[in-house]
């Protein structure tokens, strides 16, 4: 086997720092709108007492699952061997740490109260399967680092293997307990169903992987030498975000017949599917086209799928569509009224979007949105700077080099 | 004024009087010793304005040193970062008012003396662990470690364990000043916490504690890549061309 | 229906247990004080004994005299709680602020989708014995006491709204801006969780009542009954015994500490 | 304990200004009246224990001073707790929630006629 | 495989950093120089009498003088970012080859008289009187440093060993214990004009030489003009580059170069050498003697520019320290730097599009580069940092089809020393010299062994002398080293020059 050489990304200064600036601006931007938010407190985001988690959680729980995602890369090569992936293990493991980061961020400057975070980190509720993330997510950030020291420092390589089997166990982990948040809402429609889990897993394959590949033509088209990035290699990657793009709407199949099947569910099915004004639309043209059947078409087109700007718009709708599944997911089912009274409708509820009858009001204001963003600036920064001063990319990934199909091979040398 | 009030004003104008004086003395002695030659290590930043840039970095990022060994640079990293913290929270005891950033900051300053602990025992750490290191390591670089980071481990038992009276601390500060001694607290740890300090202020101009300024004086990280640009040449080196 | 006592005593000494562990675990930071814990006010004031396990306190709810139009519960808890002192920030629209104030007891009216019959009930945080809430609580600001109260408590509430997610009755509210006006007894500020506390500090100086039921009672409706269920003796195990009741939301299992007769 | 040192931060026209000592020695409260509420604090919330000498609800109500008759918030610039954090650079978020003036006439920390003595924290 | 009568490092797929092993290196002791050379520098002939003090007072001298001593010395936490960065500290394992171990052995008698915790506490502070056994630790440790400044790169305060091992040098020729080989060197250069004594007319016999070779190649008139007053450009170049292969090979390619931009160029006898091996022995005054040499050259034949040939530290002295030297220079042509580097004038060329390449005729060599470490570390070429990084590799990638770069800790400001730089280039060294080339060796390995390279060019004359002397004991050719202009002279196409095949033309307008 080759020895692969990774080498710090070398992109134009001038460049760099433009990017940079870019970012900084972004991510002022999101912190100021978050400082707003917490001086004259939440009143002036869109969310309210029935609508409690709104664009912030939508980006945060986006993030977080993709940086599950985004690691899926290095698990495919170093728990299941496959050598085409190994060069791009490294980054996986830094946009997978760098996505968390700026999820949680943006996770941690919703909160009511950001500046008992101390308080959250000392006092625990081991009931809470929040809580349990805090764990799952400090401790998956502690797992990559070593992962990555692993990959990086030689006197490790013997421990990738291993390592890299704890931190998949872990990813799967931290998704599932992402995705169990809403799972153990069990009061809430939506939420109560086992098949949330495996869909999250599969979503966070999808979008980490799409976020992963842009990332990577991004980064090989900037760089100063332009790092070749090969046909095959490309073609490779891409494929394998069809296929999870299918096993997402595949489940999204699944969970609503199996809502339907619980009838007392049918409410909620036809309100997502039919019923539910721009939850409706979020749902069909976010979710399932722009999300889903776009992105596949194009990738098993015989022409589009071997264009590189076309990949990259797959790629971007693959992310719009999970931004979208995430509003339907989260937003959506906060919105459907909760059925406390069956037998009854529900006339008066004390306050609008009380306790049932109407669908709750919510509607996004510009300080949630750019906090959101703003955290997308943040992971992005870290991934920036990070290619920038460690030796994260690899020198090529030209498919004469990297053969992509050195799974089913055993190597020469 | 009891005995230990006068004598921790004392110790602390005596302290105090060492360190601006040792310290001017070796500001003034690098600002005199002329660099004759450009040896900026290049890549070399071509304007001034650059090289503040390189040197921000140096001093906030320590950027040659992460290139050189992660585990010292995280460690170091750690621990300045939480000194500079625990500094700032300090400032809290000498000035009346304090400024509303200080105060702002202050809390920090507590996770910043956790930090500097824990920078402080990674450091150490490797200068027992690591042949090289341990090889170029002589007693005082054990003993300033242990210095520092018994400042730092009476002053987090302070705030964690047997608190001390921090208004009349601050009212003795202030006093001292103002060239009036009022009474000090005489918790033991208080007292341990100042006299390690103390010592502290004194060893620094005649340690190794001199990197902080050496730092900003380095030619190899402070001088202008431009010598085809604009000749630069020493007093000394000047007198040679006279001859 | 089961009896309710039976299923509150079997799980009696599970939930002793629980609390009692939360209880050490927010306490034990201050070893060195723990002689306060047991000290008493000289003024004598309210208990020193605290909350115990051997009260759980509920509510029964008789639709059936909850009269149509009446809000006097709400009124009166607003007061009691300083919640009408509330006021809208500057620049809200009014149908957000409704839905953003804080609210812990609302008047609820339905219709039966059969007969058409019109029901009217008051509803608040259900004090359940399994609180949804309290399991999804990360800090365990979110707790319940030894007598069955849910509380949050609100110097480690850090305003996740996982809570309110978690809660099926909708009971909580989030202090979505600042406060400015606040009465002693209900301390209130920005970026936390609140919910109906069974007026605990009526019950914490011995008042063994809540605002709510005492001003129905005083209209004249009496639709709150408010008691100890752990006593078989109160007027509230009375009223159980006597009248067919339920939980909303029974499928959930919660086994909620305020009941309704007559839906 | 050693004697708190320096001068004294209790303002006049409170009800403190005329006693001769808080609930514990003067040097224990310099030093360590935040944990003793604290400690209140989860001890009421939890406990339900209301009464105890550390209330915090107790501590404004005797350390307040009165103008015209008029609690003045102890929160307030010049006031008892706010000279001294101001001195120590400590922000408190307490009074972001709690109540700066005692609740009705008297001193008392009562907790029942919740109403009167204005209910504004300013 | 060249004999060795010491153990030759083992090159790994891998860079390791080794286990210490005290005084494996104490027993290198280079030539020191005789008498009459040492006084022909101005230094006494032999060890003085008052040695002791006449170092010591040397040294305060220093640090009055030089600021980046008095600050290096003072500032170092040993925090040990440099300890495995020295070549030498990994080819010998040799503690005091890693940078602050040798820094150390300067500071501990720094401490000692300088400074108040040294005088009262030495056991401390680790602070050591000046001793015999200490002068010789000095003598053997600092002519075991290339001062190839890769140490300053990691360290936080940016500590120049090198300028520790310049001020040790100073002091030991103070006192009368010079090394050979630099000093002797020096004087060649003060007596005959370069460093390998080669005078006058045997150079103009060479440069003749060489226009006839280069005729019956291209059929092209190529001159190698020599001391040829009014010229345009004065070019300064180190003298292996007259005579001894790879290096003439690069002189040829400048002679085409300046051919093909159409300027008139010449070379001087009095200034025949670009070295200046004064900056090794740290010594101002006789570098600025030295530098004088090209001054005087280039008034004397009325040149408006100076361009300087291939060769590492000669580009520092002549980038960094010339217009310090030997400047002002205000009568020259305002529009050029000066002094410019070969290798900026034909990437300037590249450029404007006036060279046209052949790239095939390169194609029996995959190529690697070495950035040799003055360039690299202590000098730019064209108008950004990181030109002299840049430059060069564009004028590979112009002249060659096949070329890859070693890893990137190796190269650019990270990369190693050849292990021959600093005056240690003498075959008294040779051990120093071998192990110390390891690190680079064992790079350039890694890349024949991947990428299939099989030559590496350089732009130093010291690089160029070091590998072909030492890569034979790694089991590789000492062919296998390229001058970067050899490149370009192979692949360069002059205006009317016999081409064999036609076709050529396409694959240069692609080039150009
Ligand atoms: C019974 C009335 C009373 C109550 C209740 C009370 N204090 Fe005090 N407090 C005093 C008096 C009187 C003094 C002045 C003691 C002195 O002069 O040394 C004082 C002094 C203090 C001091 C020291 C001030 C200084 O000038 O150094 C602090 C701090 C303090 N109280 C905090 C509190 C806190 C916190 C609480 C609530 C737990 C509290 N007090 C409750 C009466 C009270
Ligand atoms: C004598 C001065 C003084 C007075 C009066 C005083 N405090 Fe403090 N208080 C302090 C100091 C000093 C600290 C901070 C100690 C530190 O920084 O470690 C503090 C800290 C606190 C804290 C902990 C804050 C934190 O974030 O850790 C609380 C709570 C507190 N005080 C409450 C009060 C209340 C309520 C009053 C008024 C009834 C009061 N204090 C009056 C000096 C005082
Ligand atoms: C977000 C609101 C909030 C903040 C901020 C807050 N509290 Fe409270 N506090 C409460 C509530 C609500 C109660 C419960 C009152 C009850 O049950 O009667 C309470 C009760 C208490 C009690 C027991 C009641 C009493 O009067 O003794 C103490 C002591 C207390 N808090 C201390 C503090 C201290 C000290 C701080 C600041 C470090 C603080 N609180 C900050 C909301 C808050
Ligand atoms: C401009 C300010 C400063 C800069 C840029 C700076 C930088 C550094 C760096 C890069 C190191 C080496 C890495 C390490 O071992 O941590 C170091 C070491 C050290 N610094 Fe600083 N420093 C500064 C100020 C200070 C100050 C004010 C102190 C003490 C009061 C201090 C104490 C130390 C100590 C004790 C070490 C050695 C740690 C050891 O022995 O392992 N530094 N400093
Ligand atoms: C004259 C100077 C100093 C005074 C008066 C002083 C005083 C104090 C006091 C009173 C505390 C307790 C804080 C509390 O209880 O909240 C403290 C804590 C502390 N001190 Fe100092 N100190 C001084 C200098 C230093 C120096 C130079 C250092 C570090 C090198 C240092 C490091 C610490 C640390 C780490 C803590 C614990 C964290 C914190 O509370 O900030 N102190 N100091
Ligand atoms: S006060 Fe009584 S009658 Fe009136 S709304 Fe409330 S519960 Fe019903
Ligand atoms: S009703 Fe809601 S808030 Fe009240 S205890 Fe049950 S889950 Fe918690
Ligand atoms: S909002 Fe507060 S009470 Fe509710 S879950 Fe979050 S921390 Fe717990
Ligand atoms: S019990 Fe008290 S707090 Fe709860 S709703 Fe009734 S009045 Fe409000
Ligand atoms: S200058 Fe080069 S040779 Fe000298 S110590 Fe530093 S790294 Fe080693
Ligand atoms: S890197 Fe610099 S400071 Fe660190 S040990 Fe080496 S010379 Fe000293």
């Amino acid at each position: 086997m080759k020895r692969i050489i990774y080498r710090e990304w070398r992109i134009e200064p001038a460049r760099y720092w433009g990017l940079l600036a870019i970012l900084l601006a972004v991510i002022g931007v999101g912190g100021a709108a978050a400082l707003y938010m917490e001086h004259v407190g939440h009143w002036v985001t869109g969310m309210n007492n029935s609508v409690v988690w709104g664009t912030p959680h939508i980006f945060a729980v986006f993030l977080v699952i993709s940086a599950s995602g985004a690691l899926n890369i290095a698990s495919i090569s170093s728990v299941f061997g496959r050598t085409a992936y190994k060069p791009l293990a490294r980054l996986s493991g830094l946009l997978a740490v760098a996505l968390l980061v700026g999820g949680l961020l943006v996770l941690v400057l919703d909160l009511g109260r950001p500046d008992r975070l101390i308080v959250a980190m000392t006092h625990y509720n081991f009931r809470s399967i929040f809580a349990w993330n805090i764990y799952l997510y400090t401790g998956f950030m502690a797992v990559v680092i070593a992962y990555l020291w692993t990959m990086a420092e030689r006197t490790g390589n013997k421990y990738t293997h291993s390592v890299g089997v704890f931190a998949m166990l872990w990813r799967l982990a931290l998704t599932t307990g992402t995705g169990s948040i809403f799972g153990f809402l069990v009061a809430r429609d939506a939420y109560d169903t086992a098949i949330l889990a495996p869909m999250f897993v599969l979503m966070s394959f999808a979008y980490g992987l799409a976020i992963f590949i842009l990332v990577l033509m991004f980064a090989f088209d900037q760089d100063r030498e332009r790092r070749p990035l090969g046909d095959q290699m490309l073609r490779k990657l891409s494929r394998l975000l069809a296929l999870f793009v299918a096993g997402v709407l595949y489940f999204t199949l699944v969970y609503h017949l199996t809502k339907v099947y619980g009838a007392q569910h049918y409410g909620l099915v036809s309100w997502i599917l039919r019923d539910g004004g721009y939850y409706t639309a979020l749902f069909w043209i976010g979710w399932v086209l722009i999300g889903g059947l776009f992105p596949m078409g194009i990738i098993y087109h015989p022409v589009l799928g071997t264009r590189r700007a076309w990949i990259a718009a797959a790629c971007g709708m693959v992310i719009i569509g999970g931004l979208a599944a995430m509003a339907v997911i989260i937003i959506g089912s906060q919105a459907y009224p909760m059925p406390m009274f069956p037998g009854h409708m529900v006339l008066e509820s004390g306050v609008p979007g009380g306790a049932g009858g109407l669908p709750a009001p919510y509607v996004p204001t510009l300080p949630e949105v750019l906090l959101g963003i703003g955290g997308v600036g943040v992971a992005l920064l870290i991934t920036a700077v990070g290619v920038r001063v460690l030796q994260f990319l690899p020198e090529s990934l030209a498919d004469d080099i990297i053969d992509p199909h050195a799974t089913l091979r055993t190597s020469k040398a | 004024m009891s005995f230990l009030s006068g004598f921790y004003a004392f110790l602390f104008y005596f302290a105090v009087v060492l360190l601006i004086v040792g310290l001017v003395n070796k500001l003034v002695q690098y600002a005199r010793a002329p660099a004759p030659l450009k040896i900026p290590t290049t890549p070399a930043p071509t304007s001034s304005g650059k090289v503040a840039l390189r040197m921000f970095r140096e001093v906030v990022f320590f950027e040659s040193l992460f290139k050189g060994n992660k585990w010292i640079w995280i460690f170091g990293w750690i621990f300045h970062f939480g000194l500079f913290l625990v500094t700032l929270r300090h400032l809290r005891y000498f000035t009346d008012p304090v400024w509303p950033l200080i105060t702002f900051i202050q809390p920090f300053g507590i996770y910043g003396g956790i930090a500097m602990v824990v920078g402080l025992a990674g450091l150490w750490a490797r200068r027992v662990l690591v042949d090289r290191v341990r090889y170029i390591t002589s007693p005082s670089d054990h003993l300033i470690l242990l210095l520092l980071l018994l400042i730092g481990v009476s002053g987090l038992s302070m705030k964690f364990a047997v608190h001390t009276d921090i208004v009349a601390v601050k009212n003795f500060f202030i006093g001292l000043m103002h060239l009036q001694v009022n009474p000090l607290p005489s918790d033991p740890l208080l007292l341990l916490h100042l006299l390690l300090v103390a010592v502290l202020l004194i060893v620094f101009p005649y340690s190794k504690l001199l990197h902080a300024p050496g730092l900003f004086f380095s030619p190899s990280r402070n001088q202008v890549d431009n010598p085809r640009e604009k000749r630069h040449i020493a007093p000394w080196a000047e007198r040679l061309e006279q001859e | 229906m089961n009896d309710p006592h039976e299923k509150i005593d079997q799980q009696r000494r599970r939930f002793i247990g629980t609390a009692a562990g939360v209880t050490t675990a927010v306490v034990a930071p201050g070893v060195f004080l723990h002689r306060v814990a047991t000290a008493q006010s000289e003024d004598g004031q309210g208990s020193s004994q605290g909350a115990t396990s051997e009260h759980r306190w509920g509510m029964l709810i008789d639709t059936a005299k909850c009269a149509e139009g009446c809000d006097a519960c709400v009124t009166a808890c607003n007061r009691e709680n300083g919640l009408d002192l509330q006021t809208k920030p500057e620049g809200q629209s009014e149908a957000k602020w409704l839905d953003q104030r804080s609210a812990w007891i609302r008047k609820v009216k339905l219709q039966d989708e059969v007969s058409g019959r019109i029901t009217n009930l008051p509803l608040l945080c259900q004090h359940c014995e399994h609180p949804p809430c309290v399991d999804v609580c990360p800090t365990g600001a979110s707790f319940k006491r030894a007598d069955g109260i849910v509380l949050v408590d609100r110097h480690t509430c850090i305003g996740c709204r996982y809570c309110m997610m978690a809660c099926p009755y909708k009971a909580r509210s989030f202090i979505h801006s600042e406060v400015e006006h606040k009465l002693t007894v209900a301390p209130r500020g920005k970026g936390c969780v609140e919910s109906c506390t069974l007026c605990v500090h009526r019950l914490d100086r011995g008042e063994f009542s809540t605002a709510c039921a005492e001003a129905c009672a005083q209209d004249g409706h009496g639709a709150i009954v408010f008691g100890d269920l752990k006593d078989p003796d109160s007027a509230l195990n009375q009223a159980l015994r006597a009248q067919p009741n339920r939980q909303i939301r029974e499928d959930l299992e919660l086994n909620t500490g305020v009941r309704y007769a007559g839906i | 304990a050693a004697p708190a040192l320096g001068k004294n931060y209790v303002v006049p026209d409170s009800e403190a200004a005329q006693l001769e000592h808080c609930v514990e020695p003067t040097e224990v409260m310099r030093r360590n009246h935040m944990q003793l509420i604290r400690h209140q604090r989860d001890a009421t919330v939890h406990g339900g224990i209301r009464s105890t000498k550390y209330s915090l609800a107790r501590c404004v109500a005797c350390h307040a001073s009165y103008e015209d008759g008029k609690p003045i918030p102890v929160a307030a610039k010049g006031q008892f707790c706010q000279t001294c954090h101001a001195f120590a650079a400590v922000t408190l978020d307490c009074f972001q929630c709690h109540k700066t003036v005692p609740d009705g006439a008297g001193h008392s920390p009562g907790f029942g006629a919740g109403r009167q003595g204005g209910g504004s924290q300013q | 495989m060249a004999k060795a009568d010491f153990e030759v490092p083992v090159l790994k797929p891998y860079a390791e950093i080794p286990a210490l092993e005290p005084g494996t290196m104490a027993h290198s002791k280079t030539f020191q120089a005789k008498a009459e050379f040492q006084q022909a520098l101005g230094f006494p002939g032999e060890l003085v009498e008052d040695w002791q003090e006449r170092a010591i007072d040397k040294m305060g001298e220093l640090l009055g003088r030089y600021r980046s001593l008095r600050v290096y010395l003072d500032s170092c936490v040993k925090c040990g970012s440099c300890t495995d960065k020295c070549h030498y500290y990994l080819g010998t394992k040799d503690p005091n080859n890693m940078p602050v171990g040798r820094q150390d052995l300067m500071r501990k008698v720094y401490r000692r008289y300088f400074t108040l915790a040294g005088r009262f506490f030495p056991k401390l502070v680790g602070a050591s009187d000046f001793t015999r056994e200490v002068l010789d630790e000095w003598y053997c440790y600092f002519h075991q440093c290339s001062q190839c400044r890769r140490c300053s790169v990691f360290c936080p305060y940016g500590i120049d060993t090198a300028e520790i091992s310049m001020a040790a040098r100073e002091i030991m020729d103070s006192i009368g214990v010079g090394q050979k080989y630099c000093n002797e060197i020096i004087g060649k250069v003060y007596k005959i004009g370069n460093n390998l004594g080669l005078p006058g007319p045997a150079l103009r016999d060479t440069l003749e030489g060489l226009e006839e070779d280069v005729f019956d190649e291209t059929g092209v008139e190529v001159r190698y003009p020599l001391d040829e007053a009014g010229a345009e450009i004065l070019l300064v170049t180190p003298s292996a580059d007259f005579f001894a292969e790879p290096h003439v090979d690069g002189l040829i390619g400048y002679g085409k170069v300046f051919h093909e931009a159409g300027l008139s160029w010449t070379m001087s006898t009095h200034a025949s050498e670009a070295a200046n091996f004064g900056m090794f022995i740290g010594s101002y005054a006789n570098m600025r003697r030295v530098a004088q040499r090209i001054r005087e050259a280039a008034i004397e034949l009325k040149v408006k520019r100076i361009v300087f040939g291939e060769c590492g530290h000669a580009w520092r002295v002549a980038y960094s320290f010339l217009n310090t030297l030997a400047g002002p220079w205000d009568f020259l042509d305002p529009r050029y730097p000066v002094p410019q580097h070969i290798c900026e004038f034909t990437y300037d060329l590249i450029q404007q599009g006036k060279l046209r390449f052949d790239k095939s005729q390169n194609d029996d060599m995959v190529l690697t580069y070495h950035d040799s470490c003055n360039v690299a570390r202590a000098s730019r070429m064209g108008d950004r940092p990181g030109g002299q990084f840049e430059i060069p590799r564009a004028i590979i990638r112009a002249a060659c089809n096949n070329f890859f770069d070693m890893e990137e800790e190796t190269i650019r400001e990270r990369t190693f020393c050849c292990g021959g730089g600093g005056g240690l280039l003498t075959d008294d060294l040779m051990e120093v010299r071998v192990k110390g080339a390891m690190p680079r060796v064992q790079a350039l390995n890694n890349v024949m062994q991947e990428k299939g390279v099989t030559h590496m060019a350089a732009i130093c004359a010291i690089c160029k002398t070091q590998f072909t002397k030492v890569l034979p004991y790694y089991g590789m050719e000492l062919e296998q080293i390229v001058s970067l202009h050899q490149l370009v002279s192979n692949a360069l196409i002059l205006t009317g020059q016999d081409r064999d095949e036609e076709d050529a033309e396409e694959t240069s307008d692609e080039a150009a």
